[in-house]
């Protein structure tokens, strides 16, 4: 790898997976360096992404390490780099570099029961601990996933959701009642409430958009989790994802080195500017 | 030597101006490949950053052409384009660009000849003036 | 290490060193800036400071960090561009420009090294000229815990002394740099030392401090997050860059790509300035911005400078030179809000 | 003549009567001469006001900015704000509402009439009084002013020390006042557009090198637009994404925003625009000079803006800032509109 650490390492799609359409599209890339091997990351890091011509965006590693082979990126169509993305094919080049920021404290929680709660695109960055901690399964408690999206047409992964219920306990939710649908209708935080009750020995995972995580914590604070048992990932803007360019600053902390993963217990005592 | 080919950009009207390069096109009247159309709307629809961004990408000369005053099929497009592009071309001669470099014209559909006419004396003017260069991106 | 040179030296020192870049302070209208020598030519004695600071010699407003071109069946190049190799020294630097370097390198050289930045800096050499008296109004790099005679981030630091310059070498890189010429230089007499030691009596004197007590104001700042202090500090300011561009230890920047060419595609990939008081520097993609208005914006900005950069680096992201209060479009003082902040109860 | 107290008493009463939400003034600056801008609502806090020649900023700025606060907020607005206004003020405020973007409703003028006098160049001071600290400056009906300083009153003529566009000021007494202080006076000192005419009649290639050496030094710190009460758009095409994005905005929105200019500080792009920004402001700008003011590199902008304040007036007879219900110069035409330019 160049020491530089602007340089983008070269890499080639290897897959794209359509995962929902429409205006607020979302694809599953998968990709694997030119030259050499793939990075070694941890759950919950993140790689800055170009697409030349196009600038760079930083999108978080949805695959778990155990899997070395690719990388995998889930991808909501949203600005420049990510339309450029979007149109891309198999065997198209991109620029790769990381992996950034910090991740998940999974040792610290063996033993424990893990609740992942996700919103919309924010399955993405929960997918690679969840796999993780599927590989290592006799080390945790129990294991449930909370997941909601706007409609059942917003839902992404679905044929791995459907296969993850053989695994462990999957509550999918959408916010407005479809004919055919026969799980929860409702908001995310809602969804949480009616079906969460063991707070104690849990641990509570978090991705979202910033509302939904607000309302999920405050769910969780009155289910009696504590500040240390609920984690989230904090997503903001960022240029060089090495903690100089300024913009995804938090108090003293930049999202992109010291984040994006932080217990409540840490985020509450910084600015809420996220 | 090769002989320098200035490359100009015309914003022509597609209601007239495009028109009549149509029309020297399939009457055989022949108009320099120096001229390259961009087909708009309307000459009152050019904004001012087109010219400055045609000439940040390279282009010798830039031309706006639109219907006569009167026929414009949005009835005064070109009026309101007479305004502007009066404006633009005193800036661009205040702050010393060629005012050579920038013109426009009243093309109507049925003036292929006009067109041709206008669009050689336009190409041999760029041609003696050389290339622009100054306002070329990245310098 | 001191050694003396004499006033009318100079300018043979200069001629020594033409094979290099010097860059000299020169008036340009109403203000100094960095200009390439043309020769001869002494240090002007009226030099107050630049109004641009010297970051640019190792931050430059544009950068180009490299280029990507493609290449047949879809391959890419990418060129990194590091061009200078050639030495550039700059003479003039004042001592507080000097501590805002120190700044920079904690933020560049530390983890993650930055390579345009480490080559740029090892590339240059800095000349500092102490300032015997305040250039400025708003000077006050003793609020910093700084001095006017202040050797940090320096390679070589000349202390006017009326007819002669003491030169003190700092680095091993400014030492080398004049090691050629020794009969330029002579030896510092008790005298020399003596007049020096006036000097800088009177120049420490002449600075005001700003802030009675600074600790003061960075011990405030955890508890005032959501004062309403910020509204009223913030109310004039009207979101322009100029603080920041100014300011010889922002640093904040931004990373673009810019199309020579679509087809085969060419771009370079581009460094630039950016600034944490333009409402777009934190805009998320969907809209949502984390600091949407221009009191956390301003508040942003001290926190920075007072608070967080302290915590991290155990020094405050400022150095007095003023700059950001000279010439605030809306006459914002930073010391004052400084002082309001450490009075805040 | 015009007393700071008068208007303070004025500006208690509308305070203790609630006839405006709060007041944008002039206060003591801490820095040398200059003014400061202040934001009083409590009528007790008048004191602080002041009223002299060193109140050079263009205060109806902050209207704007009061206006897009209410807009993102989508808050209503009950009570008009106050704002004191040089006669150069309130033709900014008279564009303003001429495009609606204002309503006169909203606004309580305090208009304050600059006599025989105007405002004082910062520059201009600090060149001519090198070491010594003016205090006050006063005008007399002569065209001299009387300087104070800690070593006595000097007396300068006018043009020594007044900013350039008051020299060139077309009428010093403000319009579409609420309440007025001052007198209508006649005072001329300089021909209109005197100040253009030496670039004008240079050669293209030296008018080139001017302008090309003076836009190559900008920083693009946009001190100019931001202190401009005329560029109020959400959006500037020179912003490298869009400031105007919502929740509502699509992807394809965004991706497509075109880039006019790269966010690099090349003497081109640079040109482009600053020529952009006063093609916008053609037949809007009334010359109230902020722009070159705050620019720390000293670009003459002014003086671009000058010269299209000129050709509106000279080929469309169109001036600007003093007539609310007149269609604005780019959304107009006339029959007789010159075009011996056009082929």
């Amino acid at each position: 790898m160049n020491e530089n650490p602007y340089f983008p390492n070269l890499a080639l799609i290897t897959s794209i997976r359509d995962e929902v359409g429409g205006d607020r599209a979302i694809k599953t890339f998968q990709t694997r360096f030119v030259n050499g091997n793939n990075f070694t990351f941890k759950s919950g890091q993140c790689a800055m992404l170009s697409v030349f011509g196009k600038g760079e965006a930083m999108i978080s590693i949805s695959n778990s390490p155990f899997t070395k082979d690719f990388l995998q990126f889930s991808i909501l169509k949203s600005g420049r780099v990510t339309s450029a993305l979007h149109n891309m094919e198999n065997g198209s080049i991109i620029g790769v570099r990381g992996p950034y920021g910090n991740s998940f404290p999974m040792e610290k929680w063996k033993g424990r029961n893990l609740i992942f709660i996700g919103g919309g695109i924010g399955l993405a960055p929960l997918w690679s601990v969840l796999k993780t901690a599927l590989v290592n399964k006799k080390d945790y408690g129990d294991l449930m996933l909370i997941y909601g999206a706007r409609t059942s047409k917003d839902i992404v992964f679905k044929d791995e959701l459907y296969d993850l219920r053989s695994e462990m306990t999957v509550h999918l939710s959408i916010d407005k009642d479809e004919s055919g649908w026969n799980e929860f209708v409702g908001f995310v935080p809602e969804n949480v409430k009616s079906k969460v009750s063991w707070p104690q020995n849990s641990i509570a995972i978090i991705c979202g958009p910033p509302i939904m995580i607000k309302f999920v914590i405050s769910t969780l604070a009155e289910l009696g989790f504590e500040d240390e048992q609920i984690y989230t990932t904090v997503e903001n803007k960022m240029k060089c994802g090495i903690g100089k360019c300024g913009r995804c600053s938090i108090g003293e902390h930049y999202v992109c080195t010291e984040g994006p993963v932080y217990s409540w217990a840490e985020l509450k005592k910084l600015p809420q500017e996220y | 030597m090769e002989q320098y080919e200035p490359r100009i950009i015309a914003f022509l009207c597609k209601w007239c101006s495009s028109a009549g390069s149509d029309l020297a096109g399939v009457s055989r009247m022949k108009y320099p490949p120096n001229i390259i159309p961009i087909t708009v709307m309307c000459s009152g629809s050019v904004s001012p950053l087109y010219v400055l961004s045609a000439f940040r990408n390279g282009a010798d000369g830039v031309l706006i052409s639109g219907c006569h005053p009167g026929d414009c099929h949005y009835i005064k497009g070109n009026f309101y384009a007479r305004r502007k592009i009066l404006l633009l071309t005193e800036l661009l001669n205040y702050i010393g660009m060629d005012e050579k470099r920038f013109k426009m014209s009243w093309v109507s559909a049925a003036e292929g000849a006009k067109f041709t006419e206008l669009a050689k004396d336009f190409v041999e003017e760029i041609r003696f003036l050389g290339p622009q260069n100054k306002l070329i991106r990245g310098n | 290490m001191e050694v003396v040179i004499q006033r009318d030296s100079f300018p043979q020192l200069l001629e020594k060193l033409n094979r290099y870049n010097i860059w000299l302070p020169r008036k340009n209208g109403d203000y100094w800036e960095f200009k390439l020598s043309r020769g001869k030519e002494s240090l002007d004695k009226k030099y107050t400071n630049t109004k641009l600071s010297p970051k640019k010699f190792v931050l430059p407003q544009t950068e180009t960090l490299f280029q990507i071109t493609e290449g047949e069946n879809g391959k890419f190049n990418i060129d990194e561009k590091q061009k200078k190799d050639s030495l550039d020294i700059v003479f003039g630097i004042r001592p507080c420009d000097g501590v805002a370097l120190s700044h920079l390198d904690k933020v560049f050289l530390n983890s993650f090294k930055d390579p345009y930045y480490s080559k740029k800096r090892d590339n240059t050499v800095f000349i500092g000229l102490a300032c015997e008296t305040p250039p400025f109004e708003n000077c006050s790099c003793t609020t910093m815990g700084e001095s006017p005679f202040s050797t940090k981030g320096l390679d070589i630091l000349l202390k006017d002394i009326g007819d002669r310059y003491i030169v003190e070498y700092i680095t091993d890189k400014g030492k080398k740099l004049f090691s050629g010429f020794p009969n330029l230089f002579g030896k510092i007499t008790t005298k020399d030392k003596e007049s020096l030691e006036k000097i800088k009596k009177e120049s420490n004197k002449k600075i005001k401090k700003r802030v009675e007590d600074l600790s003061e104001t960075t011990k405030k700042l955890d508890i005032m997050f959501d004062s309403d202090l910020w509204f009223h500090e913030s109310q004039s300011c009207i979101n322009c860059g100029i603080c920041t561009y100014l300011c010889p230890s922002c640093h904040c920047f931004d990373i673009n790509d810019e199309q020579l060419s679509k087809k085969p595609l060419n771009v370079k990939r581009v460094r630039t300035w950016d600034n944490c008081q333009f409402p777009i520097f934190t805009m998320h993609s969907s809209g949502h911005n984390p600091r949407p208005d221009k009191q956390s914006r301003y508040r942003r900005r001290i926190y920075h400078k007072f608070s967080y950069f302290y915590k991290t680096e155990g020094e405050h992201l400022c150095t007095g030179c003023g700059r950001c209060s000279n010439y605030c479009p809306a006459g914002i003082n930073i010391f004052e809000t400084l002082q309001k902040v450490a009075e805040y109860e | 003549m015009v007393h700071i107290e008068d208007i303070k008493k004025e500006a208690k009463r509308l305070l203790k009567e609630k006839k405006i939400k709060y007041l944008i003034g002039y206060k003591r600056g801490t820095n040398g001469l200059t003014a400061l801008p202040t934001f009083i609502k409590e009528p007790e806090d008048t004191d602080e006001l002041i009223w002299e020649a060193s109140c050079i900023q263009n205060l109806s700025r902050y209207l704007v900015e009061e206006k897009k606060e209410q807009l993102k907020n989508k808050a209503e607005n009950t009570l008009p704000v106050g704002i004191i206004a040089k006669a150069c003020d309130t033709r900014s405020i008279a564009v303003l509402l001429q495009e609606k973007f204002l309503e006169r409703k909203d606004i309580y003028i305090i208009g304050v009439s600059c006599e025989y006098g105007g405002v004082i160049d910062q520059k201009k001071i600090k060149k001519k009084f090198r070491g010594k600290k003016p205090e006050k400056v006063i005008f007399d009906k002569t065209n001299n002013l009387l300087i104070g300083t800690k070593f006595g009153n000097i007396k300068v003529p006018a043009e020594e020390i007044l900013a350039e566009r008051c020299i060139e000021c077309k009428s010093t007494f403000p319009l579409l006042c609420d309440d007025v202080f001052g007198e209508n006076v006649k005072r001329k000192i300089s021909e209109h557009f005197n100040s253009i005419k030496e670039i004008e009649e240079l050669p293209a290639e030296s008018r080139w090198e001017f302008w090309h050496g003076h836009l190559e030094k900008c920083i693009r710190c946009f001190a100019c637009r931001s202190v401009c009460p005329m560029c109020f758009c959400t959006e500037c095409v020179v912003d490298p994404i869009e400031l105007a994005v919502t929740n509502e905005s699509t992807a394809r929105e965004k991706a497509e925003k075109v880039k006019w200019i790269e966010r690099s500080t090349t003497a081109t792009d640079n040109i482009i625009f600053q020529l952009v920004r006063t093609l916008h402001l053609a037949g809007r700008c009334i010359d109230c000079g902020e722009c070159e003011r705050v620019c720390p590199v000293d670009i003459p902008i002014r003086l671009l803006n000058k010269k299209m304040e000129k050709t509106a007036l000279e080929k469309f007879g169109y001036e600007s800032g003093f007539d609310i219900n007149m269609p604005s110069l780019i959304s107009n035409f006339k029959d007789e509109d010159p075009q011996d330019f056009i082929r």
